[in-house]
């Protein structure tokens, strides 16, 4: 079969997949073991062993002084505020991405000012966001929205502008106002690349919430990754980063299941 | 975000920021172990503390008015508080960093090995300051080096670089960074005893309208103080508990205390503030300041901003006093008044 | 007073001059059937009396008033390129109008008024042969299928003006007979007027009251884009009594179009 | 005319657009003269006339310790680091992009790694790349491209594998090998999206830009921002972020405008 | 030994059986027309033997070895609905595959090889009748011109096998009589073996030299989709010697499709 046609089947896929991942684990512990036998000591790549050591205290051992499992305590705050940022941003970005893409008039009053939104780095603005918020934990799902909801309504507007002309052409000389083409066909082909979005979005939502949780919290992943930093622990950082990864890859696959079931229309069926 | 009249006014609740760092673990440990409840309990006021973990942000959110009280260090308390029109009042001199802030070079045990190298810091801080005055002692200038601006929480790692061969930190990072191979401390706060000072601050009207929180602080803290400083398990069982708060282990945190000058004693916090010595230091503080632009464009001379000391001493405009050296409550403590 | 009048109409994209000089007008319930060459216009001059595009020149006017540049359920359209909503059923692409008209605020129906115009839209997917396919999305249907599709979707509105772009193209003789019956039908019961472009010149005179053919008048061939297309021949034919038995093709129409080979 | 059908004229799309950000701006200056009627010295939002100020000084002035305009110094480092990262990130996301998109079978291959990899936050594993690329200024582009080129990658990958199944039929009938499909029909209808992709990665650009210079640098907007914030001089940063964001706004605005004048055949006619 | 042989071909989607049982063998140089009703699986049998979809049973031969599961340009297609590549000029488009063919890793070319490339393909865009729009994209052009260019696209590569499915749908007599004599020539000419499916009788067995229907042989009107379709007419003309001259169209065939009404 020709490599543009070729589809594997899913145990092939499944084991092509998993093939780089494995040579860039096995080529970790290559260039770990190449820096262990210069410097027995070192910090930067630590052996799997140490990281299996120091990861047990976290994950099986109670904290004395809080009476919690730290790892897992760290894993529930984080995704809490990762799920709530996520649902926030991604419902404004259903509702503001869907007007800003069906209405041209909105679109040319909001459109400047989501580009502008979009482009203005949070993090540079961390002290107002602070004083805005307060540094609870508004601040740091205010953080995660305000990083990718623009990218999401930005996509998403851009989709639906995009939609064939005759789509809403024909909706209206089947009697719709413009809020009928909104709701019943720009939202629901919005879905399909809400979900698309979102998938896209996974990333920049861990880096915005790594990096509130940097600046002031007491648990969760990031905060616990900032909290080592200080002692180069990166027998903690790395298991923390694989597990960020594994979740984040877990939601990935779980948005891109969830669309292929919910709007099959969407993925073209076997044709 | 408390307004003028907010401020102002009677209250019973406080949030007090700690960033970590060796001198400032007794406060969230003291939290922990009930004993801030317990002054709480007394004073009829309750006292949040509240983890930042990018020291310079504690420090602005409380000149935003969103935290009542934080630990700072003399220079930054001047610096960005002060020097921001904010009236600060530092009630607790908690400890001077006693080896705690370094200076290291990489192939070299002196600092004269540091000219024409990049050095890695955090500028405009203490590590700043402390780097100008291993300069200075050592008839370089800063202009001998070239300075790259750093997050302390990156530092240690970006000493870990080859190229990185200069830098300045404070602990944890210190400690850590010793640990690179070829790594060497040649200038620490050991050599200037006494100049880098960690403090607790509060605001100065937030303070008038409510006394007892400078008392219930200083109630916390020197209970907390006579705690770690027992020599049985007690105070091995306390200072193992902040070490992990610190997110290191005891015997590491044992090292870094053993460069922290600690007042223990609240009669020599009380004497270490009302010593003309104080006054010496900060007038070589403000003076760097002044000459790095701390004081914002708006400053034509190192007067620019004011500092009062104990027995009526000032430093700088007397008209617009927004530091303030209050020994009142730790007098308290070494009275046995709280 | 025509029910329907184009005076006057120029549609040009960039240099390009499509149409010039139409003007025209319909009678209210009159079958037009409009042919010509591939490119003359056709489908540009149904998108112009659509709404969807502005002329360059000229007016269009419903009843002696303006007739406002934007589509409404006045007037139904199947595209050339039949388009059905992708992400509706079969069943939901017809039901889509009568929610719009019934619900203009929610857009759905419930309970009772659902049931009723489920009923309704399966009659009408009866009749143009999907009632067997009323839950299949458009992506798993034929091309005849989604054009048969596309009918019904416009015509379960009844539109005043119904404007259909080659709307049997894709169908076999069968079903188009069928389809024929259907729209006959329908025009006859609710009074419609209908524009419906054809490839098809057997269809045009059998189904029409009147052929309109749109070719261009003059022909430069060092500059083929300087001239328009215009109406060259309006025919009025008499009113037939049965849609089904189509009377022989002019022979002198046959040739019109014949003679427009390769003209574009 | 219907909200779904008016399209404003150029003349009222630009009025209606600056119409938000004029109104922000008033309320920017109200907020910050109630503060200031309160305290005089408010460093959080200072009035106009402070900004203006302080920015002559670093516009206007050469700093006595470099010798240099500082402002325009900061610009010109942060732009060439920008446009090194942005250049690396599209070339990358263009040639992986294509393949991913356009091969199933590498698709299966990479795919996982490429998520993966999109979604580890890379400000987690500073100290890995510092020991790869240093601090110098290669570890600041490199921290952009990691940053962005992986969403990039998966956006245009995409786009690709989206494009009807029957333009690789006919292409492979029309005598087209895989390279032939990957050339003459994946590549060029992947470039138009590859500026959109590449509009929507400016804001992501720009933040992973300064956290780059935040960690270590010694020019740059991001430097200076994040040096004066040490004394909250809101004044200097409010005027950088206006800055940053009227160049992402002018980029932005560039690369739309050089996509339809390139790729007119992809943004519909005037049909 | 047949030149294209199916065997037993059966096409399913999911639960839903389109074609069962289909054998077939045709000759080299035939012209085999495919008529029958909307729905039945024509465009679905041409897309197995095109090789875009394995059959879900069955085997397909050419001169004897098993067809190779992929496209190449042994055949060639005219989609249902054209679709010509939307980044690429008229002339872009026919010119893509010479392009293909003479330069294999860049796939363009240039200096003289180029000139006769564009000179063949502005060749084959005036027989069309697409020389004056050679520099539009596909975007610009009327539904008939877009599907001439797909015509212009397949032809211009001459595959041994041609597939056309509803090829002329979208063009008026005029013009599709032209392509009639096109399509004619170039099979002669080069001994193409051409399959289309149409919907137009008169074009089945007028082009045709061998006409296939294809419809439900059995229907269960409860469980519609159980049974697919088959051949149930498999008719073989005589060689026309003008392919102008259509012959009259035979009563029995023309009443095939219209007993399949509603069938589907
Ligand atoms: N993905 C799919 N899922 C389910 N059914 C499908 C799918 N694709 C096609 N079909 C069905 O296959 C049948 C045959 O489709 P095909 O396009 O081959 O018909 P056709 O004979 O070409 O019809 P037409 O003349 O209308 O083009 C149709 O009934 C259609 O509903
Ligand atoms: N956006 C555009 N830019 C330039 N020319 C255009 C554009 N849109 C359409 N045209 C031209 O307008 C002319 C008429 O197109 P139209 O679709 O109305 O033709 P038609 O009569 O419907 O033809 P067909 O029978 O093939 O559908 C064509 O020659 C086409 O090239
Ligand atoms: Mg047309
Ligand atoms: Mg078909």
């Amino acid at each position: 079969m020709r490599w543009v046609t070729a589809v594997p089947g899913r145990r092939g896929a499944f084991l092509l997949g998993a093939a780089p991942l494995l040579v860039l684990a096995l080529g970790y512990v290559i260039a770990s073991a190449a820096r262990h036998s210069g410097n027995a000591a070192d910090k930067i790549l630590p052996l799997p062993s140490a990281m299996v050591s120091a990861m047990a205290g976290l994950v099986f051992e109670q904290d004395r002084l809080s009476g919690q499992y730290l790892f897992w305590a760290d894993t529930l705050a984080s995704l809490g505020r990762l799920a709530a940022g996520l649902g926030i941003a991604t419902l404004s970005a259903l509702l503001v991405g869907l007007v800003l893409g069906a209405l041209p008039r909105v679109r040319a009053t909001l459109g400047p000012l989501v580009t502008a939104i979009a482009v203005i780095p949070p993090i540079a603005l961390l002290p107002i966001l602070f004083i805005t918020f307060g540094l609870g934990e508004t601040a740091k799902v205010a953080l995660i929205v305000i990083g990718i909801a623009p990218f999401m309504i930005r996509d998403l507007a851009g989709h639906i502008a995009a939609l064939p002309r005759e789509q809403v052409i024909k909706a209206l000389t089947l009697g719709a106002n413009s809020w009928g083409v909104v709701l019943r066909v720009a939202l629901p082909q919005a879905l399909p690349r809400l979900f698309e979005g979102l998938r896209l979005s996974l990333g920049p939502a861990w880096v915005f919430l790594i990096s509130a949780e940097a600046i002031a919290a007491d648990v969760g992943l990031g905060y616990r990754i900032f909290l080592v930093r200080r002692y180069l622990a990166m027998d903690v950082i790395i298991p923390y980063v694989a597990w960020i990864a594994l979740l984040a890859v877990a939601m990935d696959l779980a948005l891109s299941r969830s669309s292929r079931r919910l709007f099959g229309w969407a993925h073209g069926a076997a044709r | 975000s408390g307004g003028e009249d907010e401020a102002a006014a009677p209250r019973t609740e406080f949030d007090i920021g700690w960033s970590i760092y060796a001198g400032w673990m007794p406060w969230p440990y003291a939290e922990q172990a009930g004993i801030v409840k317990k002054w709480g309990d007394k004073y009829g006021i309750t006292m949040r503390f509240v983890q930042v973990n990018d020291y310079i942000e504690s420090v602005n959110q409380y000149t935003a008015g969103k935290l009542d009280g934080v630990t700072v260090a003399n220079m930054d308390a001047l610096t960005i508080p002060a020097a921001g029109g904010k009236d600060t009042s530092a009630i607790i001199l908690g400890d001077y960093s006693n080896g705690n802030d370094a200076v290291l070079l990489k192939g070299s045990d002196s600092v004269a090995g540091i000219k024409g190298r990049q050095v890695y810091l955090a500028e405009l801080s203490v590590s700043h300051y402390l780097l100008a005055r291993a300069l200075e002692k050592n008839a370089l200038k800063l202009t001998d080096v070239k300075t790259v601006n750093t997050s302390d929480a990156d530092i240690a790692a970006a000493f870990g670089a080859p190229d990185v061969t200069a830098a300045v930190a404070w602990n944890p990072q210190v400690t850590t960074m010793k640990g690179v191979p070829g790594a060497k401390a040649v200038f620490t706060s050991a050599d200037i005893p006494g100049e880098i000072l960690d403090l607790m601050v509060v605001d100065t009207k937030v303070l008038a309208a409510n006394p007892n929180l400078g008392k219930a602080l200083a109630g916390i803290w020197f209970e907390t103080m006579t705690l770690m400083a027992k020599q049985d398990a007690e105070g091995a069982a306390a200072r193992a508990a902040m070490a992990k708060l610190a997110g290191t282990d005891a015997q590491a945190f044992e090292g870094q205390l053993a460069t922290t000058f600690l007042y223990t004693d609240p009669k020599a916090a009380v004497a270490a503030m009302a010593s003309p010595d104080l006054v010496t230091t900060m007038t070589r503080v403000r003076d760097f300041s002044f000459a790095q632009g701390l004081f914002g464009q708006g400053a034509r001379s190192a007067d620019a901003v004011g500092m009062s000391f104990p027995g009526g001493k000032t430093l700088g405009d007397k008209a617009a006093i927004t530091l303030r050296f209050d020994p009142t409550y730790m007098q308290l403590a070494a009275d046995g008044k709280l | 007073m025509a029910f329907l009048a184009l005076k006057n109409i120029w549609v040009e994209y960039g240099e390009k001059v499509v149409l010039e000089r139409i003007s025209l007008d319909i009678d209210e319930g009159a079958f037009v059937s409009i042919i010509g060459p591939s490119g003359a216009g056709k489908s540009s001059l149904l998108r112009v009396i659509l709404g969807q595009e502005v002329p360059t020149r000229g007016t269009i006017s419903l009843e002696g008033a303006a007739l406002p540049a934007e589509c409404g359920p006045d007037r139904g359209v199947v595209f050339q390129r039949y388009s059905v909503f992708p992400h509706l059923t079969v069943l939901g692409n017809v039901l889509l109008g009568l929610e719009f008209a019934a619900a203009p605020f929610a857009a759905r129906l419930f309970g009772s008024a659902r049931r009723a115009a489920i009923a309704e839209a399966e009659a009408m997917l009866e009749s143009v042969g999907l009632a067997d396919a009323k839950d299949l999305y458009p992506a798993q249907m034929s091309g005849g299928m989604q054009q048969r599709l596309a009918i019904a979707q416009a015509l379960i509105k009844r539109p005043r003006i119904l404007l259909l772009d080659e709307p049997f193209g894709a169908l076999d003789p069968g079903i188009r007979a069928d389809m024929h019956g259907l729209i006959t039908r329908l025009w006859r019961e609710h009074g419609l007027t209908i524009i419906m472009v054809t490839h098809d010149i057997k269809e045009a005179f059998g189904l029409g009251t009147r052929v309109l053919t749109l070719d261009k008048r003059r022909h430069d061939p060092h500059a083929p884009h300087r001239y328009g297309a215009g109406v060259v021949y309006d025919l009025a034919l008499t009113r037939k009594e049965s849609a089904h038995a189509l009377p022989p093709i002019p022979a002198e129409a046959a040739g019109i179009t014949i003679d427009t080979i390769g003209n574009n």
